[in-house]
């Protein structure tokens, strides 16, 4: 099944690793199809950051998202740029810490930053906390995959804080921690 | 085989089915969409024994590039529209000196800056025609991740082969993104036509490509831009010998045109038939694959230019070619020139993809 | 003349806490809608440009509002009438 | 009339990152344009293409923002056609001395009468931080990973070889000295090239050790050595640092200059 | 009028055309055989209270008309292949930024350095299609020296009309003959579109081309070539205005192919047609003019881009078009595109025009 | 073995007009490589496009003729790829200096291991004589006809600033000291650039009151000021007359360098 | 009726100029039509120069010589390349000083260059005194036309001598002096 | 050792005549077939290039050579039995 799932924060938030890691499990550790894009905004930095990933079992073709599945927001400005349309069958997991508006459809609040902040002392990860949240609720990639994904993406030293928030964010979502 | 899946962004996988294919150097300045090509061979042409070096702007660029070639050096350069127009007087020379070389060229929308960050395929025209004189030159369009590494890799055989520019014709959607890829073991490397000392160093063989005669192992060739006999020596005021020398340089490539073809084809019987390359032809997949129940033709072109017109006919049915390109039409073209039905283009600017939608509401106006 | 830190347009790199002589310029605290945190002015009467202007008729010091990279700087004048709402507050 | 008077305030903000010099940058080049009592109306700003290039955008006056290093090669155009016009140059370290190198050593050989300000934040900041022909040896940036391994020029040098008649060096620290050279540069006629070092924290500063935008503020203005101490020093026979950079004053005179303005008859 | 006769050289035709139409900034780089406009604009251009600047290269030369255009000024440079080569980059930005300007190609035997001093006419796709992106342009191509000077002047205000760069596309024959020639005591000087202060820069009229905001008024435009709106503002993401601008952009120009068709008809009721445009031309006269007894028809082009494809229907009876050109068959492609019947390329490489008899014998063998 | 033995005998006579001073430097600089003891198949001659640029067709050995002004860009790429290759180019003051000025900068910021050999004739001579770079204030030329208003480059001066390890002008009179500093280049690891003033009677000579070829020789050795004895005036206080240029070796240093062959390994 | 005209020489002999003065002078004051062409051989001196011009009543479609009616031949090089091949009805009017060989075709030997030496005491304007003969001996242009192109075109002060130089051409040719 | 002017390379710019500290090279005065002046060769003899090369085994003066722009300067070994053909002349 096609799944079209977009991340949208801003620049320095790891929207688009996001992205990275989750097509990655989706293609090295599930053994599925994956299509990543971004938006590259005017070529400097700063304002809204725009990734999607599209994950199937089947080859996928047509590489772009229109109506996405699953929504990932980290930031305002990116819920006002790119979340607010979404269809109401959507589901949207949003940073409650960052985010003030609510969309229309299905979603989930998670303070992934404030808990990235207090429980594991970095909000640099809050990204990966909102990862474990997605595949929480989601279930778009396995846990195991996901792990997986994140551990070739993050820089060395940093493998035990971004598992711990991956698995916090598993955990906020209600799924099981890793053993 | 003991291939390996990877999960890429086709700029990477152009990258490193150079590295597969032997290329040994990489002159290039940076410009978006195609500055991770040179990023990525920044990082590992060095470990390979290679050269990566950055030039002052894209006229040195493509100058390295073939100054390269001339030592035997499989080489390349990518850039996009701005870095590309920069590049014809030199592609010319590489076309009148048969000189071997690989130009990535990660479309944008143009004209001008354009739009940097956004995809397009308005540099078709400019590829085949960009610079001055007649020439004749390969360009080759991928439309996945696995095609920006195959491609590239093959780029580098025909390049050998034929003596002249192969151009990958790619765009700001391929390029960026990342999709799962089965990286082979390795891949196939065809070698220069070789050259036999004593024999004069432009003297073409049978298929019009003559020798390479490597620069170092002591042929002493002399190479120029100025027309030039089978010497290599400048003769600029003989017009049998100019009339001779270009249409040979174009003959070679064209009268490959069957062999140098690739495309795919698809619903052959049916009456209206889609013709991409690059990113559209993803659309025009998922259109195919969204109505199982209609016969949409397509014809689904790697080999854009010298592009191989003897596919039409395979259409035996058509009464029309439909053709969704990134720009206002430009195969489309070259296509009306050969097709014996009307042919539709469907143009697209800014950056986006025709929606599956769009192309098949086309199709479905002719049905 | 007042000095005002306009926070559409700062984007919080608190270039303008390092280069005042008088330490006018605070690192704030909280981020503001945007997300950006915006620094907080220490007793700007301190300013010797807001201070003297008038007086001399010309830039004094200025050196945060020609040092801010965002035009997020600037003075504005002071209605008569307008209570002097730092001085009260510090 | 202020520096801020300059700007198109409907534009603003700009696209830089957040601690970005290229915005101080601007702010002196207006604060000197303003101080010079020009009307907006014979003033033009041109640039190339980079993070530094998109500057004129920000200004109210007409404006051309050409092709990646071509700048100097059209405000030669717009300067010889109307002689009236003010023209000044906003470039980037890459677009000036990497692609554009060949416009810019022959504006310095025909001197002719424009003020360039360099951004120089020795790196490609708009494609995303390569290495530019200013990247220090050693430094580390996406074209160099392993550190830059080639020499790098000393733009103001150049400027001074190829004929420039004013030439000065400062930084995006020196606001008020860079606002007075920019001055100094407006009122002489010929070429005069402002090389001003900037932070670009996004692409310099992050990879090179710079964790904070002041952190590269610092490194700046402990690495900047005014060129009457360096006299003194060369003087004394001690050796300039290899890290330390030259700033202050480095040339100006006046030989042959085109473009100037013909001198405006009084009534 | 006071015309007065001369024997002059085509390039001096051009200079002298444009000093006519009031040229009054030249930037250039000298190259063969485009040369002669060069000097004589040196020589002439400061006694006309105009400047001649002799830039360091075409990129800068182009770049320099472009700037100068901008204040007010009718400007132009000239060149030949190499140099066009290198202009591409910035012919784009004129096309991207609206702004007038005339560039002479005096073509030469290319591809590369080719044959420096042989005539040819092998950049006529280049001049469509050169640089990167899509866009559109006009191309004028005389085929006398009286017409160097007229269309030359033409091109000025083609160029202020439509505010796009024109091309005067001729050749080493045409450029280096000496012929006598008409010079008029005026030519005609129609001006810009008028812009209205207050209203955005770049919003077109109807026509599709805005009124021209010339620097130094206080109208306080800025000019990118990044992709802008109408208040000339870059907006480089927006696809919808991206595709709305560069659609105006071309369509600017196609939509007025019939007014800007400059062609002559002889004997539109043949059934064979010669196509010629250029020094060919000259041939396909003479050919007619040796043979009265024959039914000859012939379309003599001189606006050659946008294409005057509506006038290929004018010959009701053809069965066929024959194109020479000094190139391997370039507006026989554009030609192929348009017509119902077949067309014959008669290409000609090597610096020599076609003979009479050539021409002769390609047409009796179709009689 | 002679300099002659690097000549394509079947070539000549060279398309030079007679009394063109090129076939002198040409000689003067294979004397110097043949000095060197190269094999021929480790020789790589490169040059751009104009008289000058002819030079390599008459060479035995492998040899790229490029693009007008592309040289050193094409040089860079011939030597980084296969840095055992000894790689010199002939240029002119127009391929070099005009057109090429861009790349003759960066190679000698690159310091890239070639050695460059600069026939400035202080015009375009293959085009029929207009203006270059170096074409002196008040000279004549086909597009300078009241005379060249446009300050000239000192090339070698530039090259310095640029970063060059070697440099050093002579003049085609000075063939023995000439054919030295080329030797002198060759043996310098890094980018050795070498300015030989030389006269073109046809497009220089004839319009700049040269009657005779002998005549601009005379000019030339007359107006050579010796590095040396420059140096001692400028101590004395005397001021240089402006007609004249300074000969000898103008810098020589070891900057880092790029290019440099693999030390081989003796067995 | 339309004639062409072929010169040829070395360079420095002003085989361009006089193949323009001709044309000029058929243009300008005879009020025909011309066509002058000439090649530019590789971009630096040397070798052979050849020029052309086309005379006709009426105007010039086809503007390239093909078979020349007319030779003026200044160079044994320039014969080998331009001349040997002139068609037997052709004339050619050679320098007798230069060119060693002979045509097959009907020809006049002008000992141009040594006249001009001797009689006029300067070489250069030896292709003065061919124009000269080539108008006595073929009337492609009046001499009246000739004579004020040739003022037209050369150097100031250097009339008289032209003048001379064309009288003695003319009367080489056994045509009459100017008064 | 034998001084030779190759005639079918000399242009006749004599620069030969200007650079040779011996005069050994004079304006010639004919032209030739090629209607170029070759130089002609005074007592060549005199050249201590020819003179001495043998005994010194290197190039001693070779200016001429060196100068001449178009390669026509050459020396030919001498056969043993050659007559000496300039000193008879003179
Ligand atoms: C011909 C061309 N080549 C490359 C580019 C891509 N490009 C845009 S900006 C830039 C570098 C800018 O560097 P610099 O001038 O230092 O400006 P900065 O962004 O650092 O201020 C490059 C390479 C381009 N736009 N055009
Ligand atoms: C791109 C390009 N522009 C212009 C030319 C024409 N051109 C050929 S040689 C030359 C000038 C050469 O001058 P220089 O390098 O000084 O060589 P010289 O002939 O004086 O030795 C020019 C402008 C060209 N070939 N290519
Ligand atoms: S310098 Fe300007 S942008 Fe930076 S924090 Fe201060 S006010 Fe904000
Ligand atoms: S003007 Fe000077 S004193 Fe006043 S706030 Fe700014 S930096 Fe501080
Ligand atoms: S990338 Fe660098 S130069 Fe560009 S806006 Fe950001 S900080 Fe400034
Ligand atoms: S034109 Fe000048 S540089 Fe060229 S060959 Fe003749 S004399 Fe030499
Ligand atoms: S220098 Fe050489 S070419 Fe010149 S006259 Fe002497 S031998 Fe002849
Ligand atoms: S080698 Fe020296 S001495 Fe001998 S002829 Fe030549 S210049 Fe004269
Ligand atoms: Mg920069
Ligand atoms: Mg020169």
């Amino acid at each position: 099944m096609r799944r079209e799932v977009r991340f949208s924060g801003f620049g320095g938030q790891g929207i688009i690793l996001s992205t990275v890691i989750l097509g990655r499990a989706a293609v090295m550790y599930d053994h599925k199809y994956a299509a990543q894009t971004q938006v590259y905004g005017p070529e400097a930095r700063g304002g809204a950051s725009m990734s999607a990933v599209i994950i199937d079992d089947e080859a996928i073709l047509y590489p772009e998202v229109s109506v996405p599945d699953i929504f990932v927001i980290m930031s305002q400005e990116g819920f006002e740029k790119y979340g607010a349309t979404a269809r109401p069958d959507a589901i949207m997991i949003l940073d409650s810490t960052l985010v003030h508006s609510r969309p229309g459809c299905t979603f989930y609040e998670i303070p992934a930053t404030a808990e990235a902040k207090t429980t594991l002392g970095r909000d640099i990860v809050a990204n990966i906390v909102m990862l474990g949240a997605l595949v929480g609720y989601t279930h778009v990639v396995s846990e195991e995959a996901l792990k997986k994904a994140i551990l070739d993406s993050v820089p060395k030293g940093t493998e035990a804080l971004n598992t711990k928030a991956m698995e916090l964010g598993i955990a906020i979502a209600g799924g099981k921690k890793q053993p | 085989m003991t291939s390996r899946l990877e999960f890429w962004q086709g700029n990477i996988a152009s990258a490193e089915g150079a590295l597969a294919a032997g290329c040994r150097f990489f002159g290039g300045y940076p410009i978006t969409p195609s500055t991770e090509i040179a990023e990525h061979m920044a990082a590992k042409l060095p470990k390979r024994g290679g050269v990566f070096i950055q030039m002052e702007d894209e006229l040195a660029s493509i100058a390295s590039v073939i100054g390269a070639s001339w030592t035997g050096a499989r080489a390349m350069t990518a850039t996009s529209g701005p870095g590309f127009s920069l590049m014809m007087e030199n592609i010319g020379y590489a076309a009148m000196t048969e000189t071997p070389c690989v130009i990535v060229n990660v479309q944008r929308g143009g004209p001008s800056t354009g739009q940097p960050t956004m995809a397009a395929q308005g540099d078709m025209m400019q590829c085949r025609f960009g610079s001055h004189g007649d020439y004749a030159i390969i360009a080759l369009c991928p439309a996945s991740v696995q095609e920006m590494y195959d491609l590239t890799a093959k780029a580098f055989n025909l390049a050998d082969k034929y003596r002249v520019p192969v151009f990958l014709m790619t765009d700001e959607v391929i390029g960026h993104m990342r999709e799962r890829i089965i990286v082979p073991d390795a891949v196939e490397h065809t070698g220069r036509p070789a050259f036999v000392p004593g024999t004069l160093p432009f003297k073409p063989g049978a298929d019009l490509v003559p020798g390479f005669p490597e620069f170092g192992k002591g042929y002493g060739t002399h190479v120029t831009g100025l027309t030039h006999d089978e010497r290599g020596y400048p003769c600029a005021t003989n017009p049998g010998l100019h009339a001779a020398l270009v249409k040979r340089l174009v003959d070679k490539i064209e009268s490959a045109t069957q062999k140098l073809a690739d495309f795919d084809v698809v619903n052959p019987d049916a009456e209206q038939v889609f013709i991409a390359y690059g990113a559209p032809v993803r659309t025009v997949q998922q259109v195919i694959h969204d109505h199982p129940d209609r016969k949409i033709g397509f014809l689904r072109v790697r080999t854009v230019w010298p592009f191989p017109s003897h596919a039409l006919a395979l259409f035996k049915n058509a009464r029309r070619f439909i053709v969704p390109e990134l720009n206002l039409g430009q195969i489309a073209r070259e296509i009306e020139r050969h097709a014996k039905v009307p042919v539709t283009s469907v143009p697209k600017l800014g950056g986006e993809l025709h929606t599956p939608g769009e192309l098949y509401a086309v199709w479905e106006a002719g049905a | 003349m007042k000095l005002a830190i306009d926070e559409t347009r700062c984007k919080g790199c608190n270039l303008c806490t390092k280069v005042c002589p008088y330490k006018i310029f605070k690192e704030g605290k909280l981020p503001n809608l945007r997300g950006i945190v915006v620094p907080e002015l220490d007793r700007p009467e301190r300013c010797t440009n807001c201070r003297l202007y008038h007086l001399y008729g010309r830039q004094l010091c200025g050196v945060c509002q020609l040092t801010c990279p965002d035009q997020a700087i600037h003075w504005v004048e002071e209605e008569p009438y307008e209570p002097h709402k730092v001085a009260i507050e510090y | 009339m202020s520096f801020e008077d300059w700007f198109r305030q409907d534009r603003l903000p700009h696209i830089y990152c957040a601690g970005c010099g290229n915005g101080t940058i601007i702010n002196c080049t207006l604060a000197a344009v303003d101080a010079m009592g020009w009307a907006k109306e014979d003033t033009v700003f041109v640039s190339g293409i980079g993070c530094s290039s998109r500057a004129p955008g920000y200004i109210v006056t007409d404006s051309l923002h050409t092709t990646h290093g071509r700048a100097l090669a059209f405000a030669t155009g717009v300067k010889m056609a109307n002689p009236k016009l003010h023209v000044v140059v906003f470039t980037g370290d890459g677009d000036l001395a990497a692609i554009g190198g060949n416009h810019f050593i022959h504006a310095c050989r025909r001197n002719i009468d424009l003020t360039v300000v360099c951004m120089n934040n020795q790196i490609y900041g708009m494609t995303g931080g390569q290495g530019s022909p200013t990247t220090p040896r050693g430094c580390i940036s996406t074209t160099t990973p392993y550190g830059s391994t080639e020499p790098a020029f000393d733009l103001s040098e150049l400027a001074i070889a190829a004929g420039a008649n004013y030439v000065a060096r400062w930084t995006s620290y020196h606001v008020k000295e860079l606002e007075r050279a920019v001055k100094t540069g407006l009122e002489t006629p010929g070429f005069s090239f402002i090389e001003a070092l900037v932070q670009c924290p996004t692409n310099f500063g992050r990879r090179n050790k710079f964790r904070q935008v002041a952190d590269q503020i610092e490194y700046i203005k402990a690495h900047a050595l005014l060129k009457a101490k360096r006299d003194r020093l060369l003087e004394q026979g001690e050796r300039i640092p290899e890290d330390m950079y030259v700033v202050g004053e480095l040339m100006r005179r006046s030989r042959p200059a085109m473009g100037l303005a013909p001198t405006e008859v009084k009534p």
